[in-house]
């Protein structure tokens, strides 16, 4: 720090001191509604989940499979051309065990395996694979492993809603 | 290759492209830029964003999309995947700025800006114009309900109707002016292909309209709009390559007047008034109704552009609003005001505004506005405002 | 980006306020802190502003929308230019780039330029903010959250290069040792790698003590044009490059091994800096360390070492202060805390206080005269890069 | 290259979801002292400068123009005058409200700033710029030092 500068300004607090009032506070519980356009790529894909399928889109000038789809080609930058159903098999790119929940402070009770999943389309570009994030299931969280091969488990079709949940997890196959 | 650096660096607007401008939009937001995209790269002369773009700015404020840091979803639209790349929470003529300096301090080349709005995904626009007050010594006017969480206490367009008081009182500008502008603009945009509110109204029916917040009428307000905006610049030196067409950034300026509502000008919009004054000076602009030919001004409120126009010095005090009712400011009027229709006549595209402002400038100067062209096209000014409760506004000039 | 950059441009003074987990200060007191230290050590008043840049992350920290314009006339900013610059987590060193650009294209003569952060207002926990960064229709409703895709990441980076977490954790116990130094650290603390290996699984493999924690704090440095530079002081520490990349949006379709963001910004900033080999030519360095790991995996992405080599480094001493390439002599966010945009504020003005010889017990013990700040952010996608010479 | 759009009204899709944490402010170092002298004394207290003479309301650690720090605090009395107003007949949803509000910025003497509040016990049409208004407070035991512990303010005289 500047040798020249001696005290650094800030008044540092506790929790106490703001939940026991010891300090005045405002509140806002803020409440902001959205209802976000799934747009053409993924309100087709949440459609397809509702089927029980995957649908990507392919460029056919870098030959990429892109899942999640959308419409343009951020490599090639031009649009996608057509869509494709993949299988719901893939393999674990990278895992991780997660002990908290959303807000990130509340802990689960049963840790929970959680995993970029390589979906089962080829690759022509090797930095880049088609998948996307999702829980695993029907496993115990030591026995997760790299390059371990998982399949979809889907919800029975008339609990699917059409969203990414409508996959309940993928379980090793 | 050797060239001017700093502000005597010559810039070019060498292509525009737009999308929506339409209340409800199908499509999601990123589609919606892809497309404003492509069009603005065919209109540089079919440049490739892989190749020929140096760098990119994006235009965009987190909750009016309902993501945190909403620069994550912006690269692979516009081509910025692995490009320099730098994001702007300001209205769009701030972020076009950022552009002209990058581009001016001799690093790009070649720079592309983007700004859209897809406001009618937020479900709670008004929610969040409060959201953006002072929550200690502002917001807490207004109660939360705690069972519906939802807010009570006042429409927030009480603080346009606030200035619109102070500015009425000030100048004494009758709401019969203001509701003229309305008038002017929504007629505009009838002739304006892409305007989503073109309509034929009159003094009386804006006058007669509900009152939201006295003086401020429900049609003195601009509806929304989703929209995207893209624009490409280019150096001097290389715009000429893209375009026959280069349309010259002449002068800019950007000011933010105060982040305390209790310390603004109700009655004047300081932050115009310097910016105009930054712009004019890069410009060499000495009398600007003389030397400036049709303006695109802020006016998401009516009252915004007469005080928009006076600030900017191209109407003294108080006048703004006669020349508005003796027809000056109409397409075919000695200056011409908001052509393309405006905010009021377009809908309010929020970060976007200033970019639409731009683009409506571009086409009349390079004579493609159609049925909204003006006769006389030689400079144009395009000014925007950040929106209720900011004090922050920006000025481009545009010449041929 | 042909053209010769003729305009230098100066870093001239730099500031900042403690970094804790609550300030009483509100963030507009906690801007001005800042933005005045700032001023003072450049001997200059706010008369002598010509440009303001402001830097924020998410709005939902502070929990005010549009909270650029919320600290306008605290940071300097009234009636005077004035833009914030969003990019998440890499806004403390982009925003740099922004306010040099004002200064290089002859715009302003002066520019603050002002970092802030207040992430205690949000509840239940800050990181609950962070939910919003993820895709609204694909990741959200996964109940997502933050620490998943560093765990994810980091996860990846070992399984890669076979690093073990002992290797890791050595970065921790290094900036948190690093930041007993700094007068204005959140959390300091002589720990071991033992402590780290035992502090609560938050997302295997990621523990408490390999997170920076949440904080309210501001910083602020003061740009120069060449002229006004000189008039003022006798060390101006330039700005002698910038760089500035993000890669793809869809973070779950590249492998994570590699941080290519960080790769291509720093090879803009090298080339900017006529630098060929940044190892040997730069003396010091800020890299950003929001999680353990991340010190490494950036490193890598730097050129500072081959990939899967910085955990050698950091284990045989070369990156402590003392060593031949110090990183994150300030203790970094690990230690310092890490209120985002002012966590890459702070490191700008840690290589400021370092190439002036002004750190005092955190001068780094060879003779730096250049160094480079590095911030990163966004969805594991971004990455700013400065680079600054005495 | 080709852009497909939704054809197909079926077809359009929304995600629907809120963004839910809850804020907590403090209300910083200027605003506790002014808070507590509303709260205990009813008194509305501005920062002034010593160099220039400024007096902030609502109160500052800092100078603007001097761009220093100032910490002497002054009294700036309960009465104003109306600055600007405007009386909203909408509520914040878009629905009438029952009772049209009236908001009014209110300017001190000689204090660069003001209040921006809700005006009491006056009909809309009788509120004009330069009416002079005086702070209403709520009972001593109801207060919790915010700005709703003034109620509103009404016209003098």
């Amino acid at each position: 720090m500047s040798v020249k500068i001696s005290k650094y300004p800030g008044v540092g607090l506790k929790e106490e001191d703001i939940k026991g009032k010891k300090v005045l506070t405002t509140v806002w519980p803020c409440n902001l509604k959205y209802s976000w356009s799934a747009g053409v790529a993924v309100g087709r894909f949440l459609t397809e989940l509702k089927n029980g399928k995957i649908i990507g889109r392919v460029c056919k000038k870098c030959g990429r499979i892109l899942i999640p789809p959308r419409m343009y080609c951020e490599w090639c930058w031009k649009s996608t051309d057509e869509w494709v159903y993949v299988k719901d098999t893939g393999t674990i790119n990278t895992y991780a065990i997660t002990h908290l929940a959303t807000d990130g402070v509340t802990r689960l009770k049963e840790p929970m395996p959680i995993a970029v999943i390589q979906l089962d389309v080829p690759a022509k570009l090797p930095r880049f694979f088609a998948g996307f994030l999702h829980y695993l299931g029907e496993v115990k969280p030591e026995d997760v492993k790299f390059g371990m091969k998982v399949k979809a488990v889907w919800k029975p079709p008339e609990e699917r809603i059409g969203s990414i949940t409508d996959i309940k997890y993928f379980k090793p196959v | 290759m050797e060239g001017k650096i700093g502000l005597e660096r010559k810039i070019a607007v060498v292509g525009v492209g737009w999308s929506g401008f339409k209340p409800f939009t199908t499509e999601e937001y990123r589609e919606l830029i892809f497309e404003a995209a492509v069009k603005a790269y065919e209109d540089a002369g079919g440049i490739n964003p892989r190749k020929d773009v140096d760098g990119f700015i994006g235009v965009a404020e987190d909750l009016w999309e309902g993501i945190s840091i909403a620069d994550e979803y912006y690269p692979d639209q516009v081509g910025a995947v692995f490009k320099p790349e730098n994001s702007v929470s300001a209205d769009g003529i701030v972020g076009f700025i950022s552009a002209c300096m990058m581009i001016q301090s001799g690093v790009w080349d070649t720079a592309v800006v983007e700004a859209h709005s897809k406001i009618s995904e937020v479900l709670s626009v008004n929610d969040l114009l409060l959201f953006a007050l002072d929550p200690v010594f502002n917001r807490p006017l207004w109660n939360v309900d705690p069972k519906t969480k939802k807010p009570v206490g006042g429409h927030p367009y009480m603080f346009a109707g606030l200035e619109m008081n102070r500015y009425l009182a000030e100048t004494g500008t009758t709401v019969e002016q203001c509701a003229k502008v309305v008038v002017k603009n929504y007629r505009n945009a009838l002739k304006n292909p892409f305007a989503a509110y073109g309509s034929n109204l009159t003094v009386e029916d804006v006058i007669c309209s509900k009152v939201v917040s006295h003086p401020l009428k429900e049609l003195d307000a601009s509806k929304f709009a989703d929209g995207c905006v893209v624009v490409v610049l280019a150096g001097e030196e290389v715009a000429k390559k893209y375009t026959d067409t280069p349309i010259w950034v002449k002068g800019y300026g950007f000011c933010s007047e105060t982040s305390w509502l209790e310390c603004h000008d109700w009655g004047d919009s300081v932050y115009t008034r310097i910016s105009g004054e930054m712009a004019y000076k890069m410009a060499g602009i000495k009398n600007p109704r003389k030397e400036i030919n049709f303006a695109e001004v802020d006016d998401t409120f009516s009252y915004k552009e007469l005080q928009n126009l006076e600030a900017l010095k191209i109407f003294g005090r108080g006048e703004a609003g006669k020349f508005v009712e003796e027809n000056l400011t109409a397409i075919d009027g000695d200056f011409p005001v908001n052509p393309s229709g405006g905010s009021l006549g377009q809908g309010n595209l929020f970060c976007a505004n200033g970019l639409q402002k731009i683009l409506g400038v571009v086409l009349q100067l390079r004579n493609e506005a159609g049925k909204f062209q003006v006769s006389k096209a030689e400079v144009g000014l395009a000014q925007a405002w950040r929106g209720i409760p900011t004090t922050s506004g920006a000025v481009t000039i545009l010449g041929r | 980006m042909h053209f010769p950059i003729k305009r230098r441009v100066a870093v001239v003074g730099a500031g900042m306020t403690l970094y804790r987990r609550r300030l009483q200060e509100t963030t507009k007191e906690m801007v001005f802190h800042a933005v005045k230290m700032a001023l003072d050590s450049a001997g200059l008043t706010i008369k002598d502003v010509d440009a303001v840049v402001g830097g924020s992350a998410p709005d939902l920290f502070d929990g005010i929308h549009m909270k650029g314009e919320n600290v306008i006339t605290e940071a300097g900013g009234a009636l005077k230019p004035y833009l914030r610059n969003f990019t998440g987590g890499t806004t403390g060193v982009s925003q740099q780039i922004n306010a040099w650009s004002v200064v290089a294209s002859g715009l302003a003569d002066v520019c603050i330029s002002v970092s802030w952060e207040k992430m205690s207002p949000c509840h239940p926990h800050p990181q609950y903010a962070f939910w919003t960064i993820f895709d609204r229709i694909i990741e959200r409703p996964l109940g997502v959250n933050l620490v998943w895709i560093f765990a994810l990441e980091m996860n990846r980076y070992m399984h890669k290069h076979n690093i073990k977490k002992e290797d890791i954790a050595l970065v921790a116990v290094k900036n948190k040792a690093n930041a007993i130094d700094h007068p204005c650290a959140q959390l300091p603390a002589k720990i071991t790698v033992e402590d780290v290996l035992n502090s609560p699984v938050m997302c295997w493999p990621v523990q408490r003590l390999d997170i920076s924690p949440p904080s309210d704090g501001a910083s602020a440095v003061i740009f120069a044009s060449e002229d006004v530079a000189k008039k003022i002081t006798d060390t101006p520490v330039w700005v002698v490059g910038v760089g500035r990349c993000e890669d793809t949006t869809y973070w779950m379709n590249r492998d994570l091994y590699f941080p290519y963001y960080a790769y291509y910004a720093g090879q803009q900033a090298y080339s900017m800096a006529h630098i060929y080999n940044p190892r040997k030519e730069i003396d010091v360095f800020e890299i950003y360390d929001p999680f353990d790991y991340k010190e490494l995996h950036h490193m890598e992405g730097l050129r500072l070492c081959g990939k899967g080599e910085a955990p050698k480094l950091t284990r045989e001493g070369v990156t402590q202060r003392d060593g031949d390439m110090p990183v994150n002599p300030s203790g970094g966010l690990m230690g310092v805390g890490n209120p985002i945009a002012a966590g890459g504020g702070m490191k700008v003005c840690e290589i400021f206080w370092q190439l002036r010889k002004e750190a005092g017990k955190r001068q780094v013990k060879k003779d730096a005269t250049v160094g480079l700040a590095h911030a990163w952010g966004e969805l594991m996608q971004g990455s700013s890069v400065l680079i600054m010479k005495v | 290259m080709s852009l497909d759009k939704i054809s197909n009204p079926e077809t359009i899709k929304h995600w629907t979801d809120v963004i839910p944490p809850e804020y907590v402010y403090t209300v910083g170092v200027a605003g506790e002292r002014f808070f507590r002298e509303i709260k205990e004394n009813g008194r509305i207290m501005g920062t002034k400068c010593s160099k220039c003479g400024c007096i902030y309301l609502p109160p500052r650690i800092y100078c603007e123009k001097c761009f220093d720090y100032i910490d002497e605090w002054v009294d700036v009395g309960l009465k104003g005058c109306v600055y600007a107003y405007t009386v909203t007949y909408l509520d914040v949803d878009g629905s009438p409200l029952d009772k049209p509000i009236i908001f009014a910025v209110i300017k001190f003497d000689d204090v660069c700033g003001g209040l921006i509040h809700r005006l009491g016990e006056v009909e809309p049409e009788k509120v004009c710029i330069g009416m002079v208004v005086e702070a209403v407070f709520k009972d001593k035991a109801e207060r919790i030092g915010s700005i709703n512990d003034i109620k509103y303010f009404k016209p003098v005289g």
